[in-house]
């Protein structure tokens, strides 16, 4: 499955209307994603095949990563590449050949191809399996498309991990094991993994894992957990290789997080007294926390411009456990399979706006003038400047958020910017 | 006797040398043994003078002491006028010569000579450098002006109509903190508002300009360190009004302005709309948002620590969680803005105490002088030099004021500095384990500046604190540095408090969602 | 294809969204992929603009492909006229839609729309930023004041008798490193000597004032990356003479008046003589001899990496041992510098190359740009930016400039500050032993930033190199972090030289000896 | 021997008509020593027992030392104090108990008196006594004068190592033992070291040792060769405890060095040919290394004033190796018996100035215009604004400068203001 970055035409529930959008949009393209699939696979290289912008825009949204060294890198196009003056193939092979020259270390190379690399239809699907064979075995080639003409943002995961599955090892296993999809920070991994063993449920597998040669096997007895909203077709390709999507909400707050675990627990066949004990401690520190932040949040209204796709289950946390008033909810891509366990949870009239008319929709905000918007870094300072206050997404997606010991902060998150705007007061000068 | 590693203040005589050498044709000759004659390169190295100090010291040795010393007094007296040649001089003694009391001040009074002599009573075994330089400003000006008092009893003549007001700038020295730049933001401020300075004191005048103080309208306490004493004295004797306001930070720069409108009666709205200055909205800037509640320590001299509180809460949005001063002349106004805080202000000149008020409170940053640079280092976390005692460094060849709109810019970037950013640490957080992260990683910008490998974890608390276990130890190795400090003293009082003994991952989260706020 | 793991300079098309964000009426229409939009945040982000910038993005779709991508364009022009009502519209496009060839400008051109338009070539696959910038910038002078151009062959008139000289400053734009601030100083700098401004561009200029620039009587080309086509052509076309000098540094602010005194037939001796500059003393002052002789390699813009070359061996007393940029379009320039200093420019936008000099060259400071900050983690030397690309940090609140005298007190601070002071370096050298001093010791005043801890043993320069010895290897860890690099690298150069297989002491000191200069 | 910090009178050669000056002087006081004594020896802690200004003084002109904790601090005396209000012995023990409950590891407490503890009649002698007892050889306490009215600046640590000396054991070995006096880098002391075991000589020892408990012993084998030359009285106490001085030049410069090694060598009866073949090499580099700076300062005029007791050696090293020229050389104290082995290398009608009457003698600088002043902090920039070149001197105590490896950086230090001042040119501009 290729999908447009606009519009899956599925039909969708008539509770939530969802307005379409085809105009003008602000959102980072795919390969944004390889700032912290980079940092997450350590054996890994993302090397971009696109022009001067690509490489530009990476190191503009990571620019704050100069304490560490990058695991990415572009093979800029040039005019003779263009022009065909260069056979692509030797290209491809010298640059590969630099990278594992600068980082012997690395397992894995993803040739990430980009909007012009599309455009000029780079095969970057053949060079990897003819560089595989090149490397024999020492260094795992993979393609996906990070273009902005196809993904937008956190897609980018998506293509690379729907890319990876294709690779992963067949798991023969007779025994039920789990498969935890997405990147989560370290330390939320780690404690999702202390609450499966606790509850019992196991083998779990985290997808992708931190090395290459530990990404999880896949088969008919996997059961897939999603951990992020935005991983449709890497859940239909798991699902092609014979895994089972559980339904769930997304483990934000301490409701989501129960939720799915739940869903776990359920397929597992976990008695409600284990889920019970083992949760309990958990989901009251997330309560409490949540509640901290509440008195700050509670009936404050918030929009989100699409960005992320993170917008629809942060949109039922904020409303369902911070009380928040939810305004309109942008998301560039409303993908209903991945979001059924999100679907049930949400208020009845709710804007969602799938895709982007950008200025209208600024007007949109202006005329409501929510407490908060989410939005991306391009767009908040101007609204700050207006007098509106923003939240800046990409934190969101950078952030330890999910699970019940995070609750507490990602409520944080949002509270951070309206407890500003009450110390500082209003503005004085400039 | 009092143990002292490092002393926030020199002596009170330092302070007399500061005003000498602030002023123009102003000599000092001070009675003390040659290793006192180290002050001079506080102006020379420190502040980078190109000239001595005009001071004179008598150097005397153990051989002149009982019986020799007050005739090297009256010998010293005489070359050095001879020599130097000052409009006015002042004579004092440093802490040994005191002890001797050979009162070169008397001996100098009843030298006949013929310029102004004002002696000075230094007090070396209660008092401080700044003590000193208040009081040698004080005398100075009382010694020149007494004779010009009006009758007790006397109002002050309203202004000339069409005279515009002016305003005498008291306070700024050698050896102060950015007092060079101050004065021309300072400047800057009443040029704006249409309102003149008559004299500028000590830093830059003469006995003859301090003779032409009770001409203006009112007299600015911009350092009430230095200032305070010679402002009161005028207020009660010339019915010159003081204006106390310390304009450091966008806020007090606004209410210094309307302080001095109030007490010139004059209007100054449309004029002040224009003031260009950049830290609201840096402040307010999305990417400013990660300091929101930034855990600052702060402890300075009264004038710099009271300005840097209000800032640091009001225009920074930090959490002030400690305040002090050494300046225990003002004390009381230090006192009375922690309590605004709802701090108890720490006054001490001990910097062992300032060290444990510091490593108990685990701020993220001190906002304190060349002294909490060490504490900061110890506790391998940021500091920026606020207040003296400062280094070479903190007398900057770039314009630099702490004062006016242009001063809260420089407050904004300079304390900022040594920070983490945002994204960087959330990405730090997110990332813990890879291994190409550094745990010590200093704030990207910094990077290059290389590293003291000098982040000690820090010790428990208090003794008989609860024991970590190993996975608990563990889990707390995930949280960034930066706020690692604070995990561990929150978990280990949340342990204390409910008479747990052991720490697990649980109770580490427990904390965790305790303190939550 | 090139393997770039960092870039120097984005893609041209961001050089015209510099340009149309620099400027007051002009909006850019970008044909581009959603992707694209990203730029956004460098002007908002880094910058911290209080607007977006004035660009509409067509962000088309793979699905848009083959069909309705120029009808995209036309929409998008439409309404984007509509919405912005800009006095004036630049059209481009991006990498990718240059692919696509919709000639974007052609289309706007035959819009028939009522507000001048002016289509933008970018050479996306050939071209960078900078010259996207200039590229820009010149197309709007051109054509804004093609129809204005005298006939060929016609001479300048003379400056009316009584009438004050006028120059335009041209280049400061939007991103640009520091030029808010040093267009400030360059105006001081004018003032003193009695030249009006005519116009300054693009930063803060209209299209109406883009036609007013042949009324000055010379354009001051202050960056020559962005306005030198947009000179060059001004002088051709309108026989406007440049002044080409860039005032960054005392020496090139001396010179830069000069030219302008000679350009404009001047006399400017008295005024200049009252310029308060601290650089020259600060400099001299005896507490900066340790500066003498520094290592720094150089690598920046060309205009930054002259004018620093040209004050870290004349102003500061350091030892250039690299200079380099990434203006390719500069190149020529900077290689006639290097060649000055007996070196051989490295001349290249590939950070690999930069950053395998600078591990070769070991020297003790990069001044450069964000990139080389992660060179000089990476050898865990000091690192100051002075020019593009820069992060956030590098748009401070406070007044920064780079130019003139101002700017050179600024650079004399910023380039200190990094450094290990004099007697810091002695008593590290003293006390090597002491265990509670710390081998990876910060600078002093930089102690409490926290540290990396990253401080690698530095590898050997070649391979094959001699063994050390374990003596040598023992007495190489006495000489102070800051300098030991330079040893290994000597001692190794000086055992290949002479075929020595094993190092021990005595090769040490021997290689010490030979090196001492 | 309680010399005053003016002028022996003992008799000198005609050769050096020494003038004797006994104005305003601009010198350090002899705590100024703490800052090198207390990072040499590692377990020592210097408690001055003094004013606000000995602690300002210290920490002035140590300013630099931030990096590490120092082991030095000030019982600063209050009124009650002088008042005799508050009891010295009991105000003596409250402060030593808490130095020793803060650095706990400390081995020995000097207590150093100062300029009012003097005055005031102080007796830190009992109280070393005292306080040694109370803590029965777990710490000890040594007494010595840092004071301003007895000591200036380097004569700190002659006073220091003099009270010392008593402590020192008795050695009883019938076997020659050369004692290294006076403080150095310990990247030169390794260096001696490795020399002298090269040539046979040994056991070596230094004094002061890095550790309390590694101070050398002393008797009648043993032979006393001076680093320092300050250490006057602190010679001439090891001579009363048996140890026989021999006369030498100072370890500065090829030559200096050379003659130094060769006294012990001659004590030892060292061949020839063995001293030859082991200090040659070394020599050479020296030789190559000072040749290179010669190039800048042959011909150059140097003056010294008055600060360290180095002035005179050094003097020697600029005049005969590096062929300066030398103006008026100062020097704080002019001691005979220790300059024993200099005198002979010095030129006929030197102008030497013992004692200062500070605006004369920098008259007779600016009359003088000499290419390079050496000076102390306080006078250097004065003299530099008035276009005169100036050497820092404290950077002379602390800089590595002693022996053959670093005879080239000494003379580097002299060389340095003045090729800075050739590669800046005129001043422009304020």
């Amino acid at each position: 499955m290729t999908g447009a970055v606009l519009a899956s035409d599925t039909a969708r529930q008539a509770r939530f209307p969802v307005q379409q959008e085809r105009g003008q949009r602000a959102v980072f393209c795919g390969l944004t994603s390889i700032i912290w699939l980079h940092r997450k696979i350590q054996d890994a290289f993302f090397l971009v095949v696109g022009s001067r912008t690509c490489a530009h825009l990476i190191q503009s949204a990571a620019g704050v990563m100069i304490f560490a060294e990058p695991r990415f890198a572009t093979a800029v196009l040039q005019d003779k590449d263009l022009a065909g003056l260069a056979d692509a193939n030797e290209e491809l092979d010298r640059v590969a050949a630099q990278v594992i020259a600068r980082r012997p270390e690395i397992r894995t190379i993803f040739l990430v191809s980009s909007c012009p690399s599309e455009v000029i239809k780079l095969d970057l699907g053949n060079a990897a399996q003819r560089l595989g064979e090149i490397y024999g075995g020492r260094v795992k080639f993979v393609d996906y498309s990070g273009s902005g003409i196809e993904t937008t943002f956190t897609q980018g995961e998506d293509r690379c991990l729907e890319s990876l599955t294709a690779q992963l090892p067949a798991d023969t296993s007779d025994k039920l094991s789990l498969m935890v999809c997405g990147t989560l920070p370290d330390v939320v991994e780690d404690q999702f993994a202390r609450i499966f063993e606790q509850l019992g449920i196991g083998p779990v597998r985290f997808f992708p894992a931190r090395n290459s040669d530990d990404m999880p096997p896949v088969g008919s007895n996997t059961r897939l957990l999603l951990a992020q909203p935005y991983l449709g077709d890497t859940a239909r390709a798991l699902i092609n290789r014979g895994a089972q999507l559980l339904a769930a909400p997304y483990p934000y707050g301490a409701e989501g997080t129960s939720a799915w675990l739940q869903a776990a627990a359920t397929e597992w066949g976990i008695p409600a007294s284990t889920f019970e004990s083992v949760t309990a401690a958990p989901r009251a520190r997330a309560e409490h926390a949540v509640a901290v932040q509440t008195r700050t949040l509670a009936g404050k209204r918030i929009s989100f411009l699409p960005d992320s796709q993170l917008e629809i289950p942060l949109a039922r946390f904020l409303q369902r456990e911070c009380q928040m008033e939810l305004g309109e909810i942008g998301t560039p891509f409303f993908d209903q399979q991945i979001l059924a366990g999100e679907l049930p949870l949400l208020p009845e009239g709710l804007r969602i706006t799938e895709g982007q008319e950008l200025d209208d929709q600024l007007d949109r905000v202006r005329q409501l003038q929510p407490d908060l918007t989410v939005c991306g870094m391009g767009i908040a300072n101007p609204l700050e400047a207006e007098g509106l206050r923003t939240k800046w997404s990409i934190e969101l997606v950078f952030t330890p958020v999910q699970g019940y010991d995070q609750a507490g902060d990602l409520a944080g998150l949002f509270t951070r910017p309206l407890l500003r705007k009450a110390q500082l007061g209003a503005q004085i000068w400039n | 006797m009092e143990l002292t590693f490092w002393t926030y203040e020199g002596p009170p005589h330092v302070g007399a040398i500061r005003i000498a050498n602030s002023m123009q044709g102003v000599h000092l000759l001070l009675h003390s043994p040659q290793g006192d004659t180290y002050a001079d390169l506080l102006f020379t190295m420190i502040e980078r003078n190109n000239h001595r100090p005009p001071v004179t010291y008598t150097t005397f040795q153990a051989r002149d002491l009982g019986g020799s010393t007050a005739e090297l007094v009256t010998d010293t007296l005489r070359k050095t006028v001879a020599r130097f040649k000052p409009s006015l001089l002042m004579v004092g003694d440093s802490c040994t010569a005191e002890i001797i009391q050979d009162q070169p001040g008397a001996l100098a009074e009843g030298a006949g000579l013929d310029i102004p002599v004002v002696p000075l009573e230094m007090l070396a075994y209660a008092r401080k450098e700044n003590w000193g330089a208040s009081e040698t400003f004080y005398s100075l000006v009382r010694a020149l002006l007494v004779r010009q008092a009006p009758p007790a009893g006397a109002q002050r003549p309203e202004r000339p109509e069409g005279k515009r007001p002016s305003v005498n700038l008291l306070g700024p020295s050698s050896l102060g903190f950015r007092c060079r730049d101050d004065i021309i933001e300072v400047r800057k401020l009443f040029d704006t508002i249409g309102v003149d300075i008559n004299v500028t004191a000590p830093l830059g005048a003469s006995p003859q300009d301090l003779m032409r103080i009770p001409e203006a309208d009112a007299n600015v306490c911009l350092y009430p360190e230095v200032a305070d004493a010679a402002c009161s004295w005028l207020q009660r004797t010339f019915k010159q009004p003081t204006i106390k306001t310390v304009p450091i930070g966008v806020g007090a720069t606004a209410d210094f302005l309307q302080e001095v409108a109030d007490t010139l009666q004059l209007d100054i709205s449309p004029q002040t709309a224009d003031a260009v200055c950049r830290l609201p909205w840096y402040s307010r800037s999305v990417d400013s948002t990660y300091l929101t509640g930034k855990r600052v320590f702060i402890f300075a001299d009264a004038t710099h620590a009271i300005a840097a509180a209000r800032i640091a809460r009001d225009e920074m949005g930090f959490e002030v969680v400690g305040l002090g001063t050494f300046s225990r002349e003002q004390a009381r106004d230090v006192r009375a803005v922690a309590k605004e805080y709802g701090l108890e202000a720490l006054i001490t000149d001990n910097y062992a105490e300032v060290e444990k008020a510091a490593t108990e409170l685990q701020p993220e940053m001190l906002l304190g002088t060349q002294m909490e640079r060490h504490i900061a280092k110890k506790l391998g976390i940021g500091c920026v030099v606020i207040s003296t005692p400062a280094h070479v460094q903190d007398f900057p060849a770039r314009y630099s004021p702490q004062m006016g709109f242009e001063g809260a810019n420089v407050i904004f970037d300079t304390w900022v500095h040594p920070l983490m950013m945002g994204l960087e640490e959330h990405l730090l957080a997110m990332f813990r384990e890879d291994f190409e992260f550094n745990d010590n990683a200093t704030p990207s910008h910094l990077a290059c500046v290389g590293g003291t490998g000098h982040r000690p974890e820090q010790d428990s608390v208090a003794n008989g604190v609860a024991v970590w276990d190993s996975d608990a130890e563990k889990e707390l190795k995930k949280i960034p540095f930066f706020v690692r400090g604070k995990a561990r003293r929150n978990t280990e009082q949340y342990a204390a408090e409910r008479g747990v003994a052991s720490i697990n991952v649980e109770t580490l989260y427990e904390a965790k969602a305790h303190y939550s706020r």
